[in-house]
């Protein structure tokens, strides 16, 4: 019943006014799957950093890694058959592999916590959401049971879940898909981590209601100066609320950008495909242009760049040689394209911007 | 499953148990994704469900080991006289001597030898003879008794789950009343019953697995139809047009039959201890059926002298069940996926 | 009204407001009744999906109906079918009453509506080819031969995009997206003059969902189908759709022209729900206006009386929770179920324009 | 809570004609075993035709079936199971004697298939496809394989006779002489508990909130514990408690191959002895006893998962 007035930026904030101190630094993460049909290598090579205050938005469709990139780092990745190996995960400079278990789970939950696509699946359904909250006090903080309800019925005001007292004691069934949501973040926030995972977050609800949640998690995140990773595989969903953004296509970063950069001049051909089949509400209604093809099979790869089957700007090259991340002129991103310099020119030539 | 005794209680739990994990759903759909958290597009491996199962089956020991096992009990069941050939005392199992031939002294209960490999029971009859010739019975009563208690729970789980309503009312109470009434107990009681003066043959004891076996096929393959109704396919037949018979025997019915199969194969081996169970508590088959079950029963007694007269009918017995266990365990793996 | 592409390849055809409506739904109901008892059901309550629901698809036009989840969109394409039988109400094809119809009528009436469904995986039978899939339509309505058929399946394989080459194989052969291929040659084996598409891209991945939509923008332009697209996506509805209707708990809120909906919406609902939906544009996302609804769906099974978006409704007075607001014309055909209705055009942000 | 009453009840009232199907099929069944129910009365001994009447009437027996069954449920009602003119014994009795050593023997049993049953099922789940799992699996296999008879007196063999560890059978040696019987009793049902709780278990183990719980930083321990396993028993609990309704109706074969005087041997002795007072008797004893069990059993479920009650 509340409406909030519209919200007038005169300066985009770029991250790098932003930046806190540094959280997270991934580098070079590989995660494989060993499968009967073959190894699955659902991610190559990632690389990030994090910094308090931030949110970095990895964006992808399915397959792309982007799920199993953010299991690696809180380090649930199903094992067997995953096997995960990177340079270093560190968190405040720690790297995570060094620790031992005790420790590592002492990150995991405390300090990045992690919220899941489908609330109701990734709710225990057999234990009231108040029992599910406080158990992170009940085994992080050696909290009694009744401390614990309180501190979960205190959470769960925080993420304005009405009547919290009375639903305490309520089973995840019994809550709205966005309740339920709010009831994972509630859990994820009990223990005020310096680190956020959201994995598509907004996907299993309605738009408005994904749009309660996203203005929940932006209000939440600037309070504790969190920083937040944000995964989705839709790009409107985090236009408003990244700072940075890490574009993966088949377990590999294809581009990385400032958000700025990338919603204004993204340079891979796989982000202006994708921004160009995305049906919108504003602008011309020109018909779509999908890419072609689908998403390769993640065990068998093509040679060269992934992409190359789908790219309407495929060399030869791109058939053979794989494309690191590399800065391109006028461009203050990274990305992995052997022809990124083309696919600019040929945007700026055709006058294409955002919103095309 | 050998204990038809409890045959009720174990599967209505499984049932219970299939309800509550979509068994059908995700037999029919599946997905390794819940190891791999969604992120994947994996190819589902769904229709050639059998095709893709006969390749994977194909491949296993197991498979080929129970495949081998039926197909020497089954052999065993049709021409006896194959494996009875080669034995130095190879007799009709009904031709018993209780006096040696040569010497004509009286005897009997001849422990193992080289010529009576299996020994002799108390009347003198080869024992070898006998526990071949008790296959017969055994793969009648396992496959027939399956066959018809299959017949009977497609029907009524099919006809309950597709049709729903009073149909579906009256059939679950059946299955209530059957699963109250412990299998065992009915089956000594109506065996009791039926041709108690003129004695009881393969065929009673078959009638009565049937009439009282079908309750917890019915209901798995109920739950498996009511499963399969609710898919999209089904409404897509609909608003086709299709009519009831089409959705049933084209879309309904494909779907919903492997969890049931799969039951009925695993089924055999448990029918073939019920018959040997009841043969031993002296309400299935009587003398002079020849019966692995009667063979145990009537030399329970000297399980401290002669063991051997329980051993043989016992090993032949358990590898029979263990073939069909066998086999119906590599199908159940092979068709539902969350095993793999 | 006119629906006129600017670009080359995707104009679409231009819906004559004069044309005779092919499906007229006329205050459409479907309840679900609640029971309870042990042996005799008492009636304790209803969910009502769909309460009252009321639109016209013309010939050839795509008509979008969108809403949330729960708002009873996809049960009312259901019932239109009458594959939820309704609780009362009429739907016209082509001037008939399809909810009184016989069996056999309907049967005959199911050539020319067909239904896509939204997920691909389930929707196909696993245990039959997609020939038979495709054909079976054929078969049901016994037309043509084995041959015939075969032919016919071939035919429209190369027209929805896949190899004709793989009639053989089965639907876990494909992926997601051609696997909707076939439910949309499968809808086209009859050659239909409506088809009702439930969600048919959601399920889909964007790249690929780039591609149905073309596909069907497409074929309808080509056969000249009318498409009753539902969808709770507002953007690919823009694409598709030349009027659209907008649910909230079984009743529409809005409807009118594309334009008139995107444009100028009026209904607070509308309002709401077009301000809610992202956009791939960050200037235009930090400088949009959004409303952000309070609260929950309510139940469909005990409906706020009145005005049933009342109690997330910013603009609600006492008279919204007595009195029902009815569908008015605001003019231009462009209808609004609210008392107090006003333009607002919430996706116009500075210099960007709205279609 | 109102839902749980109406749960209750609903379950109840469902449980009435299953109630009267079963029993009036063991009183049909009971009724129509051969022999001449009256010379079975009799016993051996010959009457004269005016006791031969005075029996008759004694029992009804003139009266159609569905009114002697109306008769024969009221009294059982009252607690009264009819009289065994051959043991001169009122048929209640002997269940009250024989029922208790039923009770010992599948109480025993039960322990044995929850410890071991799902102490192998929680292993064979956390060390998928290793040896430890492979293990399992064969060995319940076996287990299931081997009917129960030809177990039990293969272990008497290799236990009682051969290592003379337990007695044979009877029950002289109280509490001990239950130990033998109640293993192999309990070795088809241990092998399902094991299987079962691993297909249960592993699966849980792949659900999104194992993730979560992951992802909270719990230990391992307190993820597979809390929040896999209390998932993953739900099947298992029903299982063990239908089995556990079986077994109370009668192990019969494991008595008869034990000798004990149980319910399940009591009642196949007596149609040996045509001896209907007690088959019927005991028989309805054993449906009563099982249909109240799988009565707890559905409400432990709903309280076991939240979300039944809501069905």
């Amino acid at each position: 019943m509340e409406e909030v007035g519209s919200v007038t930026v005169a300066d985009i904030p770029s991250h790098q006014q932003k930046v806190g101190e540094v959280l997270l630094e991934v580098e070079d993460l590989s995660v494989d799957f060993k499968t009967d049909a073959g190894v699955v290598k659902a991610v190559q090579s990632v690389s990030f950093t994090l910094h308090a205050g931030e949110t970095l938005a990895i964006i992808g469709e399915s397959g792309s890694g982007k799920s199993v990139t953010a299991q690696a780092i809180m380090g649930i990745v199903p094992s067997p058959p995953g096997v995960v190996n990177a340079h270093a995960i560190r968190f405040r400079g720690q790297n995570l592999a060094d620790l031992t278990e005790k420790d590592r789970r002492k990150v995991r939950g405390q300090e990045i916590a992690m919220i899941f696509q489908d609330p109701l699946t990734s709710l225990n359904p057999v234990y009231s959401v108040g029992k599910q909250i406080g158990e992170m006090f009940r085994v992080h903080r050696g909290a009694s049971r009744k401390e614990a309800t309180e501190a979960a019925i205190e959470l769960m005001e925080q993420v304005r879940i009405p009547e919290a007292r009375l639903r305490v004691g309520d089973y995840p069934h019994q809550f709205s898909g966005g309740m339920r949501q709010r009831v994972m973040i509630a859990m994820a926030l009990s223990l005020d981590p310096a680190v956020l995972i959201a994995d598509e977050p907004t996907t299993a609800l309605d738009v408005t209601v994904q749009a309660q949640i996203m203005e929940l998690l932006g209000s939440l995140q600037e309070e504790h100066n969190m920083g937040l990773i944000l995964i989705t595989h839709d790009l409107g969903v985090v236009a408003s609320v990244a700072d940075t953004v890490q574009l993966m296509y088949a377990g590999g970063v294809v581009e990385k950008a400032g958000a700025d950069d990338f919603y204004e001049a993204h340079a891979h051909p796989y982000a202006e495909g994708l921004m160009r089949s995305i049906p919108t509400l504003i602008g011309e209604d020109e018909r779509l242009i999908p890419i072609e093809g689908a998403p390769p099979s993640l065990i068998r790869l093509p040679p060269g760049c992934p992409f190359n089957p789908r790219c309407p700007y495929v060399t030869d090259r791109c058939r053979t040689e794989k494309p690191l991340l590399r800065s391109i002129a006028g461009y203050a991103g990274l990305v992995a394209c052997h022809n990124a310099e083309d696919v600019r020119s040929a945007k700026v030539g055709g006058g294409g911007g955002s919103g095309e | 499953m050998s204990d038809s005794g409890r045959e009720g209680p174990e599967s209505s739990a499984e049932e219970a148990y299939r309800e509550e994990h979509r068994f059908v759903d995700e037999a029919v759909g599946s997905k390794m994704t819940a190891v791999l958290a969604g992120d994947f597009e994996v190819v589902e491996k769904e229709a050639g469900l059998f095709s893709d199962a006969w390749k994977q089956v194909r491949r296993r020991k197991l498979f080929w080991f129970s495949a081998v096992l039926i197909g020497i009990f089954t052999l065993m069941a049709i021409a006896p006289a194959l494996f009875t050939l080669p034995s130095p005392a190879t007799h009709d199992p009904r031709e018993c001597s209780l006096r040696n031939p040569e010497t004509g002294e009286f005897q009997d209960l001849l422990q193992p030898s080289s010529e009576h490999w299996f020994g002799t029971d108390i009347q003198g009859c080869d024992y070898y003879a006998r526990v071949v010739h008790g296959a017969r019975v055994s793969i009648i009563i396992g496959i027939g008794g399956t066959l018809l208690l299959s017949f009977i729970g497609l029907i009524a789980g099919g006809t309950s789950g597709f049709y729903g309503g009073w149909t579906d009312n009256v059939i679950s109470r059946i299955v209530d009343v059957l699963y109250a009434f412990p299998f065992i107990i009915a089956a000594i009681l109506f065996l009791n019953l039926v041709a108690a003066e003129t004695g009881r043959n393969a065929w009673h004891v078959l009638l009565v697995i049937g009439v009282f076996g079908w309750p917890t096929l019915s209901r798995i393959f109920r739950g498996a139809v009511l499963q399969a109704k609710e898919k999209e396919y089904v409404e897509a037949a609909r608003a086709l047009g299709a009519s009831n018979n089409r959705i049933l025997f084209r879309h309904v019915f494909p779907n919903a039959i492997a969890p049931a199969l799969v039951f009925a194969m695993i089924g055999v081996g448990g029918i073939i201890g019920a018959e040997a169970a009841l043969s031993f508590l002296g309400v299935g088959l009587q003398l002079p059926a020849i019966s692995w079950g009667l063979m145990i029963a009537n030399s329970q007694d000297r399980i401290a002298t002669d063991p051997f007269l329980i051993f043989f009918p016992g090993l032949f017995l358990s590898l029979t069940v263990l073939g069909f266990l066998l086999l119906g365990d590599v199908v159940r793996d092979a068709l539902d996926p969350r095993n793999r | 009204m006119d629906r006129v592409s600017s670009e080359e390849g995707g104009t679409v055809n231009t819906v004559d407001t004069g044309s005779e409506a092919l499906l007229v739904v006329d205050d459409l109901v479907k309840w679900f009744p609640l029971t309870r008892g042990i042996i005799f059901k008492k009636h304790i309550g209803d969910v009502k999906a769909v309460d009252g629901v009321s639109f016209r698809v013309k010939k050839g036009e795509t008509h979008g109906l969108v809403g949330e989840s729960g708002c009873g969109k996809s049960t009312t394409g259901r019932a239109i079918l009458r594959l939820h039988e309704p609780t009362s109400g009429h739907v016209f094809f082509e001037g008939r009453d399809v909810i009184a119809m016989s069996k056999k009528e309907m049967r005959a009436v199911r050539r020319d509506m067909q239904i896509i469904f939204q997920d691909p995986y389930a929707s196909l039978n696993p245990r039959m080819t997609v020939r038979d899939i495709i054909t079976e339509p054929l078969v049901i309505h016994q037309i043509g031969d084995n041959k015939a058929r075969k032919d016919k399946a071939k035919e429209l394989l190369e027209v929805v995009g896949l190899n004709p080459e793989h009639a053989n194989r089965y639907p876990h052969q494909f992926s997601g997206g051609q696997r909707q291929r076939i439910g949309v040659a499968r809808a086209l084996a009859l050659d239909p003059k409506l088809i009702i598409a439930d969600e048919p891209v959601s399920a889909l991945d964007v790249s690929i969902q780039a591609q149905l939509v073309n596909l069907l923008m497409d074929i309808q332009q080509e056969y000249g189908i009318a498409f009753l697209f539902i969808a709770h996506d507002l953007a690919v509805v823009r694409h598709m759709a030349s009027h659209v209707s907008v649910m909230y708990l079984g009743h529409i809120m809005e409807t009118g022209t594309r334009d008139q909906i995107y444009g100028a919406p009026q209904h607070p609902y509308t309002q709401a729900l077009l301000s809610a939906v992202p956009v791939a544009d960050r200037v235009v996302e930090r400088n949009r206006e959004r409303i952000v609804l309070e609260g929950d769906l309510p139940s469909p099974a005990e409906p706020p009386s009145g005005c049933v978006f009342r109690t997330r409704c910013w603009k609600a007075e006492e008279i919204c929770a007595v009195e029902t607001p009815e569908l008015k014309d605001m003019g231009g055909g462009q209808m609004v179920a609210c008392h107090f209705p006003e333009t607002r055009s919430v996706l116009t942000v500075s210099g960007a324009s709205t279609a | 809570m109102p839902d749980v009453v109406r749960y209750t009840a609903r379950r109840l009232l469902l449980m009435i004609p299953t109630f009267i199907g079963a029993t009036f099929l063991v009183f049909f069944a009971g009724f129509a075993l051969p022999g001449d129910p009256i010379a079975a009365l009799g016993g051996e001994r010959s009457m004269s035709e005016s006791t031969r009447q005075q029996l008759i009437e004694r029992y009804h027996l003139d009266e159609p079936v569905w009114q002697q069954y109306f008769r024969y449920m009221g009294d059982v009602l009252q607690g009264d199971l009819g009289v065994s003119i051959l043991r001169r014994r009122e048929v209640s009795d002997i269940f009250k004697e024989v029922f208790p050593r039923t009770v010992k023997l599948a109480g025993l049993a039960i322990a044995i298939e929850i410890v071991m049953g799902l102490s192998a099922g929680v292993l064979a789940a956390l060390k998928k496809d290793k040896f430890l799992d492979q293990l399992v699996l064969v060995s319940t296999t076996f287990a299931v394989a081997i009917p129960v008879f030809v177990l039990g007196f293969a272990a008497q063999n290799i236990f009682a006779i051969r290592l003379d560890i337990f007695p044979i059978g009877g029950i002289q040696d109280g509490a001990w002489s239950y130990v033998l019987p109640a293993f192999v009793l309990a070795t088809l049902s241990l092998a399902y508990v094991a299987r079962l709780t691993r297909t249960t278990l592993s699966e849980s183990l792949n659900e999104d909130y194992v993730q979560t719980a992951k992802a909270k930083g719990l230990p391992q321990s307190r993820v597979v514990g809390r929040h896999a396993l209390r998932n993953a028993l739900i099947p298992v609990v029903t299982f063990i408690g239908l089995d556990l309704a079986g077994l109370l109706g009668g192990a019969i074969i494991t008595e008869t191959v034990f000798n004990i005087p149980g319910v399940g041997r009591t009642i196949v002795q007596a149609i040996g002895t045509r001896d209907h007072a007690i088959v019927v008797g005991l028989s309805i004893a054993a449906v009563i006893v099982y249909l109240v069990i799988s009565l707890v059993i559905d409400l432990f479920y709903a309280v076991l998962d939240p979300r039944i009650r809501y069905e």
